[in-house]
């Protein structure tokens, strides 16, 4: 009997290629299955490892690097600083895949403006908050997207506004957001390959329960309150470019967004109306959401036009750190002549 | 010659105007610009050094003044001496002298004579300058050629407002000529020892070796005084990496929200394998600690230009200093310790961009560079520019060509014994090449370990490492004849220091002299002082840091030869302030002291 | 004793049982903690030395290891000696011994055991580290009064928690009474060297510090391993400060979003009046960098606590090192230096952290309490820490009323020489009390200017301050007996030079010793060194920090009788280290070498 | 003729008694006229000088506060990080009025993640950005508010998304959010006196033309620019406590919103309908603004109730910094039983 040929995706490859060293986090933290669903995506998606470069900050969640696709090139930064080093790569290279993975602490607390203003540039990169609401590796503390009123493992009360992070970046001009929750995977598939499509910032605000600190009663982040609050905007499809539509839904009931290099994210509606095109009906959905405790997760809003930092400054699609002497140094000509003006 | 002026009114194109006819009338040209931190209506001077010997440190005192500042009108004449001349605004009513000082005083009615022959107030704001270009021209015998070039130079991107500003000029001249009866006898001679020299400015000689050593991400965040080198890489940038065909540019020029994204946008460039620099000052560099640190342990090249300005803190913005030299050379947490490169020329600035590019590829560390603000925002003569003849050198990297004739490849292996190790370039489609950069323990395979050992070999090599960068770096330059009497100095101090030798060996006092080009010091510093009995490290700062600095690397034996000579008021350096300091810590030599020294405050 | 665990698995109150247990014997303890940068699943060992002498340092070799870490088994077989003892989980089947080392070699089913008496998975993950409490209990003879005690300290919160695990401590014993033939004759005697003496973490003693000395303003962002210092104090402050009337607290105690905006929270709240500190470790000292510059120059106070951690950068967060002390001596760009306090024992940290508060105060500056990881994270033996007796000094500080009696007040004139200028507070109603605060250049008025000669001034005056300071520190602590030898040392090395000295006079060398508590240096520092030949610097770090620093303080002549001895793996200071690199620079004393040191890699 | 007495406040105060050294700013800079309406609402609200404390950045706006009030302390910080030295000050004593004026450059581009989380903590303060888009100090350079498209003096175009402080200030749940414009003082005074009234951060988004290097043709913070297209949401009366309202307008015109300390901001409607307790409202008005190019000017959102830093730190009304070793040591009966403990 034949064994059957293992499985590969368009380059060729299987899911193994994508897998990077075992996990040394929590059994059971959010954060290992999100690795999971990113190994999938990037599987699915048939990213080169060789292409990819995989960014991240400080904390458990940007340890999370090291798990996936061992032969793609890391940079495990500094706390909070990951969009100033993904800014500088992206300049430098600009056909790197930088894909990121930070922490809530690492984004919205310490990370804050770097995060605004990475957002402002569209720096092209997928950017991945796995947000659980604490600092998971040093050991508990709130961090700033901790709910107000939800409870410390000590029994502390967070008394402090939580800073939303899809509502922030949809309000700063980020040109695609969306949230979702390391337990669906069907939902943060497509999202990841529909953020790795689109050129410029993809910000994935991912609930991501960290089991060791923050999964307890009273906690917005656990999986309890996930699966009781979690109200899914949209069935989501990612098809490729070269692929066909295969199904027809009933007029309506769907939308499809299609994204910078072609390929296209269908939303099949799921109760709530929602046009992941309007900034401000994401404002206002986030906004419903948040009075009404709820998790509102889907892709809320996307700007597949939106210029990315490559193109503003007008960079060549050959990378910057090839150019030699020659691309680079005036002409001993021109360098004759500049001095003249001197 | 000074001109004390208020900012924001438009004298910096009158004084360049002065500064270009003098040279051109081949005389040696040193002009400084002492201004507020401050957009409009703070006292401004402009200080122009014109002399045969061609030294371009400044001089505390002045042959000729031009006052147009009420605000600072007295204490500007106060700092006059006997035999100086004073041309000012009459409007300020009679000149308040000191012991008949200045000699030679002439009041001008320069906003009437503006007043009355420009009608457009804005403009009269700017030409008023030039009827003092014309005036100072007039006393000291410019020549109308000698002015023609200038005005042309100076307008040469709007060239129609040339005859308007001529005109100003003469209007000074004419009003002096015919109404002012001269007591003084100040002449400047022609000479012709500006032959092929250039004008030029420390921070735009430096954009250009940036440009000219590959660079192709500038990230930064505007602050005095380095802001100008910024400003000027992007001119350089948008005019020569530009691509008529494609609009493309080779060049990223992103204005960072702040410093210390900047310092991470160049080791996330530098990490990606781009020639990426940053520009900045004190701040900056304080707010860059804690990448500066990843930088070091991880192993990313970035060029870190410091142009110093003065601290702490805040400090004086628009005043300059050598402040910076030991929190640069150890910044961040942790044993640490960055090469240091330290131009003292404007022709430097330009070399050492270069180097430092290579530099940091080769040693795959964040290199610094420390110019400072009299060396950045002043103009200075310079010989040409020489084009650089040597390819880049881009260091150890592995490409997959290299991976294919390998079988293993560990990011941090010393492979070669001098402490550098070899990288690859992320993007590189080869199994082997990717590797995990991180700022947390790792062992010669890039693999997080919290192990003793393995930390233990991997900082000791940095420390190797630096030890090889020692041997790259630009060695000293050394004027040796035999004293017993040493003097260090870097950077900006340089200028003065070779007047002070002359001054010092009219006293009777020759000294030797080395000039440090950059830190880890080269051994020839350790033999220099061991030539000498007294050593004076000469330095613009409170602490003497390049002395402690040497004291360390040169061992207890030689640092008791060191004597520290400090100067750190915001002014440039003057020769005067270096004689005093190297004769205060010498062994009397004559009786009569040299003619006081006055403490001028601008 | 070293137990060799998994994190995560709640060994650590297994190891506290140990360890109390052990001191309740009488017998004088010193843990150690030795965990990963991680949360659960990776290696951690925890080192219980327990001696009659008193040392306080740990041992590179264990007499007895309870080895429970598939792991590293191997690796922490391979550290024992032919004399010790292993305790192992048996299911890891034969123990790979190298050359017959270790002697005595005990599997055990400790999991098995768990299972069969410990049905709740999630209750046996802890139990199973008291049946090797047990365990090590029966191989010791630890009395069950002892075991008794510990438990119920361990447990005084929840004493309902102690039945089940002394079930679990008797299980082991039993088991390994029952079932174990002994080869070993490892035991421990009862002593009574433990009388009055508490155990106490450097970080809690540093808590309470702040509290008795008027902190009242805590901001922190959280940083390995400073936050428990941190989280210590909020309990405090939860516990002593609330007004059980009005609910109010007498203290804030803000996380802020990062280190950077807790430097300038400190400076903020300082500057208003309050007693502010903030803790971290070396990240943080990074990001501080420029607001130190801000609260030097501009004179502001503020308690700034780094608990020292391995760096550069995040380097080995859970790992222990003396790294920071020249970074943070003079932190930030400019010409800035700082006092620096030096705690060496818990019952320092808790003193100390109350002078700092007084003496950033009286000199209205940052003041730097450099603890470390070693020191702040781990149990140590304590005399009962001493209820303050003075009141708080806060300095120079003029209320309405001290300016009802003046005719003028400038924030920055020295009208005592000596360097410390008066201040007020915002909000003190009096038309003379305003001042404006700023890091830019000002005057002694507290004017805005960029005059040279208000600049030099001020920031000599700020130097001059410091040396008022260096009075005001604690002084250093010494023992001498007359030898050519010295040692000097800081902080937690002090307990291994405490042994090493012991060790040395066994070998026929006695050392005299200096303790350093503060920077800059006293006076008594260089007359130490001035009495002997040789003094070696220990400390634990690469570049020899201190021994930098004290070259440059002490000056040349004596600079070179120094000797830098320098540890730096990220594990706590051993006696044998600082032996061993005192023996390498001292002429042979005697022909046999001591017993060779294993480098052990934990 | 007898003389007419000078005019006094309520403190019996002259207008004079709140002037600061005279300004070193350009002449025409809008942060000038921002001064004077300070010095103004200052002088009408009877603000005592000695509880005043003036806190700043750096940049000609963070100079401003040299200019008003000279008897009160000032601290004028590093740049961007005005928010933790107030976060600081307002804990060590919450009697201090905390009145801070910073520039674009200082909160939205280095200082954004300060901001941010001062907003978060509520800090009861009132925070003054003299926007003008451009830095001032440093010469010209476009900072983070300028808007995407609008023109530098030298002809450079920003090609990044504006940063609008306000919808950013709404965004993340601040409590009290208004936007004027410099030239506008009938508006920007009673503003500033609400702002005072008010208790937590409040941010006021005051747009400021740099007459020197942002004025010019294509500039979105010019005079011309503002005259043109500000659109003013309300008419605003601040009434004080203990003022009786005089007037009575027609039904529906107007609302009145209470302060935390009982006086009132009374606003009338000019054309567009807004309510400014209605948070999403403040998100649509900003939305509809931006799109239209408009400046829009009123105040925007305020939440009076919410909790400031000290409330919810739970401190004492008197200033901690004058407790002393009785309020703050353990007792010695205390200190020897928590160390029986050890
Ligand atoms: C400058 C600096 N400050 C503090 C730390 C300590 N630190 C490490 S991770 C972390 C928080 C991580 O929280 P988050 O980003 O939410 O990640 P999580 O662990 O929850 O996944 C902190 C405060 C650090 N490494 N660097
Ligand atoms: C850390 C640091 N970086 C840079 C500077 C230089 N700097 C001074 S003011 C300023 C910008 C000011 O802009 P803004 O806040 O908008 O104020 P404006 O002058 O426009 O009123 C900059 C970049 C500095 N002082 N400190
Ligand atoms: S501590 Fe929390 S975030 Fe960190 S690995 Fe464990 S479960 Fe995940
Ligand atoms: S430069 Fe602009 S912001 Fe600064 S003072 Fe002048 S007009 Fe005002
Ligand atoms: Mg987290
Ligand atoms: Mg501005």
């Amino acid at each position: 009997m034949a064994v059957a040929p293992p499985r590969v995706n368009v380059l060729g490859l299987s899911r193994d290629d994508y897998k990077g060293l075992a996990t040394t986090l929590c059994a059971g933290c959010g954060h290992n299955s999100i690795t999971n669903h990113v190994v999938k995506a990037l599987y699915d998606h048939g990213v080169d490892p060789y292409r990819l470069a995989k960014m991240s900050g400080i904390g458990c969640s940007s340890k999370a690097t090291a798990y996936f696709v061992e032969r793609a090139h890391a940079f495990n930064g500094v706390h909070g600083r990951m969009p100033a080093l993904t800014t500088g790569a992206a300049a430098a290279n600009r056909q790197l895949l930088l894909f990121g993975i930070s922490g809530d602490g690492d984004t919205a607390s310490i990370g804050l403006g770097q995060f605004c203003h990475l957002l402002r540039r569209n720096v092209d990169c997928t950017y991945v908050v796995e947000n659980n609401g604490v600092y998971g590796l040093t050991k508990g503390q709130f961090s700033a997207t901790a709910d107000i009123g939800s409870v410390q493992r000590k029994g502390s009360i967070n008394e402090l506004e939580t800073i939303d992070i899809a509502g922030l970046a949809v309000e700063l001009g980020a040109s695609f957001v969306a949230r979702s929750f390391s337990g669906d995977g069907a939902q943060l598939v497509p999202l990841i390959r529909a953020a790795l499509a689109h050129r410029g910032t993809a910000v994935l605000d991912v609930i991501s329960p960290c089991v060791t600190f923050n999964d307890h009663e009273g906690s917005t982040k656990s999986y309890r309150y996930l699966k009781e609050h979690d109200v899914v905007l949209h069935d989501l499809d990612f098809i490729p470019r070269q692929e066909e539509i295969e199904v027809e839904y009933e007029e309506g009931t769907q939308t499809e967004v299609e994204l910078h290099d072609g390929s296209r994210l269908r939303l099949r509606k799921l109760g709530r109306e929602h046009d992941p095109r309007d900034r401000l009906a994401a404002l206002q959905v986030l906004d419903q959401g948040r009075r009404q405790g709820e998790v509102v997760t889907g892709l809320l809003y996307v700007n597949p036009e939106a210029a990315d930092l490559c193109s503003r400054e007008r960079l060549p699609e050959v990378p910057l750190r090839d150019l030699g002497e020659e691309e680079l140094r005036l002409t001993r000509e021109q360098f004759a002549a500049l001095q003249q003006e001197w | 010659m000074v001109a004390s002026t208020v900012n924001g009114s438009g004298s910096q194109s009158a004084n360049l105007v002065l500064t270009r006819a003098v040279f051109e009338m081949g005389i040696p040209v040193a002009p400084k610009n002492l201004f507020p931190s401050n957009i409009e209506g703070l006292p401004t001077w402009f200080h122009l050094r014109a002399n045969s010997a061609g030294y371009r440190a400044g001089r505390r005192q002045a042959d000729l003044m031009v006052a147009l500042n009420r605000a600072t009108f007295a204490a500007d004449v106060a700092r006059l001496g006997p035999e100086a001349v004073l041309v000012y605004e009459e409007a300020f009513g009679p000149a308040p002298l000191v012991d008949g000082a200045p000699g030679h005083v002439y009041g001008l009615p320069f906003a009437r004579l503006a007043r009355e022959t420009v009608p457009n107030p804005d403009l009269r704001k700017y030409l008023v300058n030039m009827i003092y270009v014309g005036v100072v021209a007039e006393i000291l015998g410019i020549p109308e050629e000698a002015l023609e070039r200038a005005l042309a130079h100076q307008f040469r991107t709007k060239p129609k407002a040339v005859a308007a500003n001529r005109d100003a000029i003469h209007l000074g001249a004419d009003y002096f000529r015919n109404h002012v009866e001269r007591s003084d006898a100040l002449r400047l001679e022609p000479l012709r020892a500006t032959g092929g020299q250039r004008l030029l400015e420390g921070n735009q000689a430096a954009a250009l070796g940036a440009i000219m050593g590959g660079c192709t991400v500038l990230a930064w965040y505007p602050i005095t005084p380095s802001s100008s080198l910024a400003e000027y890489l992007i001119g350089f940038a948008d005019r020569y990496r530009g691509d008529p065909e494609s609009g493309a540019r080779r060049m990223a020029t992103i204005q960072a929200e702040d410093e210390l994204a900047a310092a991470g946008m160049v080791l996330g460039a530098g990490w990606a394998g781009a020639r990426a620099m940053t520009t900045t000052s004190g701040p900056g560099i304080s707010l860059m600690a804690e990448f500066i640190g990843l930088g070091y342990y991880a192993e990313v090249p970035g060029v870190f230009v410091d142009v110093q300005r003065v601290g702490p803190s805040t400090g004086l913005p628009t005043r300059t200093m050598q402040g910076d030299l030991e929190f640069a050379y150890s910044l961040s947490h942790g044993d640490t310790r960055h090469p240091v490169l330290l131009p003292g020329t404007v022709g430097e600035c330009f070399e050492f961009l270069q180097a430092a590019f290579d530099l940091a590829d080769r040693l795959q560390t964040p290199v610094f560079v420390l110019s400072d603000l009299d060396l950045g925002m002043n103009l200075w003569m310079t010989d040409p520019l020489p084009y650089p003849e040597r390819p880049f050198d881009r260091g150890k990297v592995l490409n997959k060509a290299d991976l294919d004739r390998l079988e293993k490849f560990e990011r941090y292996r010393d492979v070669d014994g001098d402490g550098i190790t070899w990288r690859t370039l992320p993007g590189t489609p080869h199994p082997l090449a990717a590797y995990f950069t991180r700022g947390s323990g790792h062992d010669e395979a890039a693999r997080y370990t919290e192990s003793d050992a393995a930390y233990t070999r991997v900082v000791d090599r940095l420390a190797r490492k630096l030890e090889t960068g020692r041997g790259m770096l630009p060695a000293p330059e050394l004027q040796e004849a035999g004293s017993q009497v040493g003097i260090i100095a870097f950077g900006s101090s340089h200028h003065a220091v070779v007047e002070a030798r002359d001054l010092l060996a009219a006293e009777g006092l020759t000294t030797d002299y080395l000039r440090l080009r950059a830190l880890p010091s080269a051994a020839a510093v350790g033999e220099f002082v061991s030539r000498h009995d007294r050593v004076h490290v000469v330095e613009q700062n409170r602490d003497g840091q390049l002395w402690r600095i040497l004291q360390l690397e040169l061992g207890p034996e030689l640092a008791g030869r060191l004597r520290s000579v400090r100067h750190y008021d915001g002014l440039p350096l003057f020769a005067e302030d270096v004689v005093a300091g190297i004769r205060a810590q010498e062994p009397a030599r004559r009786k009569e002291p040299l003619r006081a020294v006055a403490g001028g405050s601008s």
